[in-house]
């Protein structure tokens, strides 16, 4: 035996992930007020026939414009009469299905052309990557626009017009993590020792690519949902009557000068959640991202 | 140097091309007939066919596409359905520069509150001051613009009266005019990018000052103002004008949300009205006017990288 | 590049006879710093517990210790870059003619830094700014501190380049310091922090980025414009067969404690700290045949522990050793901190 | 076991073509940058070979083309005398288990993903070297092998520290059981104290198993402490070579004497360094690279290049006026 003293220093056991979130709550405050605030959203989105006082079509005739802590109607009515609580919490579901879909498809899409963009060489490469440039030649909202004119009106077709918009972006962020970790010493130590290429990919290629894209995918999931409510504010999302903030927004702004609760209401129930959604990423980000941590 | 930038450039007008190709083809594969929709209530089959001939409909994709490019690039760029007027005037000459114009006012106003703001935050920190600003960047950078819009027409134009809230007046020709009208929409749209600036400002600039040139600069008894605003600053340069370009990206979506909000006949407008008429012309054309804006910036940052950087400069 | 810059000019400077045969500094002189009982504390952690050394006008002296040991922190302290309220201290640093700089405020400071106190880093490539010009950033100091005007200052930049071994000097003044090697940024930082004569010469491991041939080249220009100048240099080291070729006198730390002080030709002749010993069992000499490393381990900083960090590492290490810390007492020409000294 | 060399490089080259700066937009100058020029070299079953140069020696290229990892352009790199860059099947298979290489980054040599025990038992696991019910035994005894508490087991990478990081790159490289060790400045950057360590780590490991260990590094004294035979690269060519002990005793080329000279030993005086720097590898003019540097540089080193020649059967210089020994 090699009499070596052996290094018994204890360093700290690595932290699972779920620990990890519970520490980064209790650390920061603003992230643990921001979790708590989303997962009300997620759960009054799930629970909205339950939670919502009205069903969100209904109009009450005898209300119409009212403002907010009449009776019956807490947050006040819309031009139809139609309550307005209800119809933010009805809201909910379309803004939060919108967002996590739309980033699904982003991410997904993302990472197949990211990945072969990264991996392959040659002309492949080459035309990989000015599809990416195209692809991010056009703000997503833009872009966005220009495939709901395909593709019409619509919640699935805003999740999808969304999600394709966002390729680019997780693309570029896909392709640069796995020319970052191709370079890395440790894959070209497994080539050595003789590891199939495929095999590299799948165990350590990829595990280093995904995870940074699943805490990038939480941090654009607050971008979905701005720019899908974007395009039902523009008319062109989701269709009336369905209670979709952007819509509700919009139709507030003809109020704006004696009913401002219409669009106030849908307005600031948006604000908070984008707020909190990009709290939440950026936690999510600064804990995972050793280089962003001590920026603070 | 010119290698790179010849490389540069034609790697941009490739990318044009592709945007051009692509869009072309999918507006192509649009439901409804632009020639239905022209022909209006005057539809006869042989009205179809000879209108079809006039506008070469019936000729393959890739004839259709290399025509279509060759009528844009000299400006030919067709007629309105709707309102009969040619696109190019419109969008060109009518709608562009009323968004570049606020996209102007509301980038100068964010660069020259947010640089200083930033550097306060970072010199400042874990003072109040600092504090507050993070909250600032916080909201500024996921606040729904078109919900801030209507709350500061809200506040300044029905509350106080203070601004009008609606149209487009251009500062070239009526100068007061036309800041009263810009300011509430320049406000609106320059949250996100002041608060964006703010946020890069601070963390580069954290970032830079903790590099081994700074503690030299100070060894050398440089003193605190010197070390922050002309080491300091001259560093964060190079990431401070790329976030710039790659953002430009959502100050021109910002623009479209911006404008229908106040009503300005911009690009963004353009595009809305069109989809909702489904002029697939007008949709193309204001594709491209943003994808040739974003692209050219790029373009323009990256060939100033090696002016922002010396070390990107050949030995 | 030209790779033979300096064969002819280096070789034709007469050279201090320091540099062969060491010359004493003339005794009696008031020394240049001392440092007493200087604590540094950072939140909970005291990084520097109480260290004490001083050093003569024109002599050399060496902080030695590996990484954690706080001697580049000493270094920062020493030039006003680590100060309350950042970091706690306590304790004086007494320059000569200045008086107790520990709480002077940083007005004081800017007249003191890049003037009497100067200092160069480990990293040169790093520590040049690199959006500037060599020109520029040897200039600024010239025309802030000795207040030369335009041409004068570049007069002086030329002739400090030269000095320092670089050829081409004007042509230099317009390259940006990426564009020059390694070496050729390390002699731009000595011509900066010489450019003002300053009376102490901070260098923090200024050459362990370099290639050895290079070391050489620069620790001998350090100490021949230093000498020439009768300047004090302090040199930050983890090498002790270097310090024991350019230090007059060494201070071994370990962990922000000071262990073990004295001439280098005592101290690192016969070591009589166990930390001392050891580090010194790790260099190896073209003959080593054995070496007797440390167990692992790292010192803990936390301000509660009352004893010599080093108790845990050390082989020699008695009962009390943990719960004491020894004082630094003068033995056998030195000042040693142990309570079981080697023999 | 045979005698018959592991590695054999013969006259290996490796040139790289860069632009040339100050091109013009139509005619792209090509230049050539000769990182190995000429390296002949051997290492046989149980033995040591220190490769030392300062930066730009071309020692990082050598290994590349040791490993496979890049070609010469000219000139042969043999395992086993079977050119490297030609291997397959049961070849490549055996050059991979029996070559294992310790990189000087030994962080990024390993995936911060997989645990410690996952990252000693992937050459296990690869060369099927041992069952999934012995697999965790394994590593806890390569773990203790390089003085690891096998507690670790379950750790991450960026929980540990820089001495435990080269130790699990030791053990990783061992697991295979491999006939030689190639290591690329595997102790820089370390403490002193965690250098010693690993140094004796290595040299205990090489002795004990009787590995052929190919180590790279800018430290003579490294160089000496763990190798038997030495091999100094000036520029892309070994310009001596031969038994440690004898070239660092009386180095003959005045390279060997300047690197000497430079490296710090207790009170000596630090000598007259050598002039200049390393000048750039790119379109080097004809006659000894060395020469613009050399003290003892005259007519006829600036004219031809002299060869690296047998002076005794364990000593090779390239010097047309060598130090007298």
């Amino acid at each position: 035996m090699v009499d070596i003293p052996v290094d018994t220093r204890l360093a700290a056991r690595r932290p699972t992930r779920l620990e990890g979130l519970r520490a980064l709550a209790r650390s920061n405050i603003y992230f643990a007020i921001a979790s708590i605030v989303v997962a009300l959203f997620i759960l009054s989105a799930t629970f909205a026939p339950l939670v919502s006082p009205h069903p969100p079509l209904d109009q009450d005739m005898a209300a119409f414009m009212s403002p907010p802590l009449t009776e019956n109607h807490m947050l006040g009515t819309d031009s139809f009469g139609r309550d307005l609580l209800a119809r933010t919490i009805y809201g909910a579901r379309y803004a939060l299905a919108i967002g996590f879909g739309a980033v699904l498809i982003g991410a997904l899409g993302g990472l197949i052309v990211g990945v072969a963009a990264g991996l392959s060489g040659g002309v492949t490469e080459w035309a990989l990557m000015r599809f990416i440039d195209a692809l991010l030649a056009l703000p997503s909202l833009i872009m966005a626009i220009a495939f709901i004119s395909i593709l019409g009106q619509g919640v699935d077709k805003v999740i999808l017009a969304v999600g394709v918009a966002l390729i680019g972006p997780f693309s570029r962020t896909v392709r640069a993590d796995v020319l970052q970790v191709k370079a890395q010493a440790f894959v070209e130590a497994a080539g050595l020792m003789g590891v199939k290429r495929l095999a590299i990919i799948w165990r350590h290629i990829l595990p280093n690519v995904i995870f940074p894209l699943a805490v990038q995918a939480t941090i654009r999931v607050s971008y979905a949902v701005l720019v899908s409510s974007g395009l039902s504010f523009l008319g062109i999302g989701v269709a009336p009557p369905t209670p979709d903030w952007g819509l509700m927004i919009a139709e507030g702004r003809s109020f704006v000068s004696f009913a401002p609760w219409i669009a106030g209401v849908p307005g600031t129930a948006l604000a908070i959640l984008l707020i909190a959604l990009s709290i939440v990423g950026d936690g999510v980000r600064e804990h995972f991202d050793p280089k962003l941590r001590k920026q603070g | 140097m010119l290698l790179f930038a010849a490389g540069k450039i034609l790697q941009t007008l490739m990318v044009l091309l592709i945007v051009s190709a692509v869009s072309f083809t999918l507006l192509k594969l649009a439901p409804g007939d632009p020639i239905q929709i022209m022909l209006g209530t005057e539809y006869s089959p042989e009205a179809y066919t000879s209108l079809m001939k006039q506008l070469g409909l019936d000729r393959s994709m890739i004839e259709q596409y290399l025509r279509w490019l060759g009528s844009f690039v000299t400006g030919d760029w067709g007629v309105s359905y709707v309102s009969k007027a040619p696109i190019f005037q419109f969008a060109v000459v009518e709608a562009l520069p009323v968004t570049l114009t606020l996209a102007a006012s509301a980038l100068a106003l964010s660069v020259l509150i947010g640089v200083p703001l930033g550097v306060l935050a970072a010199t400042r920190r874990g003072s109040i001051w600092d504090a507050a600003t993070s909250v600032f960047t916080l909201t500024g950078t996921s606040f729904p613009s078109f919900y801030l819009g209507i709350l500061l027409i809200w506040l300044f134009g029905v509350k106080f009266g203070l601004f009008p809230t609606m149209g487009f007046v251009a500062p070239w020709e009526d100068f007061w005019a036309g800041v009263s009208h810009l300011t509430l929409p320049a406000i609106t749209l320059s949250i996100y990018f002041l608060a964006m600036i703010v946020r890069m400002t601070r963390a580069n600039l954290i970032e830079v000052l903790e590099q081994p040139y700074i503690a030299a600069a100070r060894a050398r008894g440089e003193p605190n103002w010197r070390v922050v605003w002309v080491h300091g600053l001259r560093n964060i340069l190079m990431p401070l004008v790329t976030i710039l370009g790659l953002q430009l990206g959502a100050l021109l979506q910002g623009a479209v949300l911006t404008e229908t909000v106040f009503s300005l006949p911009g690009v963004g407008q353009m595009i809305t009205n069109a989809v909702l008429n489904r002029e697939y012309g007008i949709v193309q054309a204001g594709v491209m006017i943003t994808a040739c804006l974003f692209i050219t910036t790029n373009l323009i940052v990256d060939l100033a990288y090696p002016y922002l950087d010396p070390r990107l400069r050949p030995r | 590049m030209k790779p033979l810059d300096l064969g002819t000019a280096r070789a034709s400077t007469t050279l201090p006879a320091a540099l062969g045969g060491r010359i004493e500094p003339a005794a009696g002189t008031e020394p240049l710093l001392k440092v007493e009982g200087l604590s540094l504390t950072r939140g909970e952690s005291l990084i520097l517990d109480e260290v004490a050394f001083s050093l003569r006008r024109g002599a050399t002296l060496g902080l030695l210790g590996e990484s954690g040991a706080g001697k580049s922190t000493i270094a920062l302290a020493l030039i006003g870059l680590l100060r309350k309220p950042e970091v706690g201290l306590s304790g004086t640093i007494t320059l000569d003619g200045e008086g107790d700089v520990v709480d002077a405020p940083e007005k004081a400071w800017l007249k003191l830094r890049g003037r009497r106190v100067a200092m160069i880093f480990q990293d040169a490539s790093a520590a040049l700014n690199p959006c500037f010009t060599i020109g520029r950033q040897i200039m600024t100091p010239l025309r802030r501190v000795l207040g030369l005007g335009r041409s004068a200052a570049r007069v002086r930049a030329i002739e400090l380049l030269e000095s320092v071994g670089l050829n081409d000097a004007p042509s230099r003044l317009s390259a940006y310091p990426h564009q020059l090697s390694g070496g050729m940024q390390q002699r731009v930082m000595i011509a900066i922090a010489l450019s003002s004569n300053p009376d102490l010469l901070l260098a923090d491991e200024p050459t362990s980025a370099l290639d050895v041939t290079i070391q050489a080249q620069i620790i001998r220009l350090i100490l021949e414009e230093t000498r020439r100048r009768s300047a004090s240099c302090i040199f930050v080291l983890h090498d002790l067969a270097l310090a024991s070729q350019c230090c007059d006198d060494v201070v071994v730390l370990y962990g922000g404690q000071v262990v073990e002080t004295g001439p280098s030709r005592i101290v690192l002749d016969a070591p009589m700290h166990p930390y001392t010993q050891a580090l010194k069992g790790c260099v190896l000499e073209f003959d080593t045949e054995e070496l007797e490393p440390l167990p692992s381990g790292a010192p803990s900083f936390a301000s509660k522990s009352p004893g010599c960090r080093f108790a845990d590492r050390c082989a020699r290490a008695l009962d009390k050793c943990a719960a004491t810390k020894p004082p630094l007492v003068a033995t056998r020409g030195r000042k040693l901190a142990c309570w079981n000294p080697l023999p | 076991m045979s005698t018959a060399p592991i590695f054999r490089l013969l006259d290996v080259q490796k040139a790289y073509d860069v632009d040339a700066k100050g091109g013009s937009l139509f005619s792209r100058a090509k230049r050539r940058l000769r990182a190995l020029d000429g390296v002949r070299l051997s290492l046989a079953p149980g033995e040591s070979l220190a490769i030392v140069g300062e930066s730009g020696s071309g020692k990082t290229t050598l290994l590349r083309v040791l490993l496979g990892l890049t070609h010469p352009t000219d000139g042969r790199a043999l395992f086993r005398e079977k050119d490297i860059a030609s291997l397959d099947g049961v070849d490549r298979d055996r050059f991979c288990r029996e070559v294992a290489a310790i990189y000087q980054d030994a962080r990024g040599s390993l995936n911060p993903r997989m645990s410690v025990l996952d990252l000693i038992a992937e050459p296990l696991d690869h060369h099927k070297l041992c069952t999934n019910s012995d697999r965790s035994d394994r590593v806890a005894a390569l773990m203790s092998r390089v003085g690891l508490s096998p507690a670790m087991m379950s750790r991450y990478v960026s929980a540990l520290s820089g001495g435990q990081l080269r130790r699990i790159a030791i053990a990783r490289a061992l697991a295979s059981e491999p006939s030689v060790l190639v290591a690329d400045e595997a102790v820089s950057g370390l403490d002193v104290s965690t250098q010693a360590q690993i140094l004796k780590l290595l040299r205990d490991l090489q002795r004990e198993m009787g590995l052929s260990l190919l180590f790279i590094t800018h430290d003579l004294g490294v160089a000496a402490y763990l190798c038997d035979r030495i091999a100094v690269m000036y520029l892309g060519r070994v310009v001596e070579a031969g038994l440690t002990r004898e070239v660092l005793k009386a180095p003959a080329h005045p390279y060997t004497r300047a690197l000497l000279n430079a490296s710090p030993r207790f009170f000596a005086p630090i000598s007259d360094p050598l002039p200049g720097e390393v000048p750039s590898p790119i379109d080097l003019p004809p006659g000894c690279r060395f020469a613009g540097r050399c003290v003892r540089a005259q007519d006829d080193c600036q004219k031809s290049e002299p060869a690296l020649t047998p002076a005794s059967p364990t000593r090779m210089f390239a010097c047309f006026h060598p130090l007298a020994s």
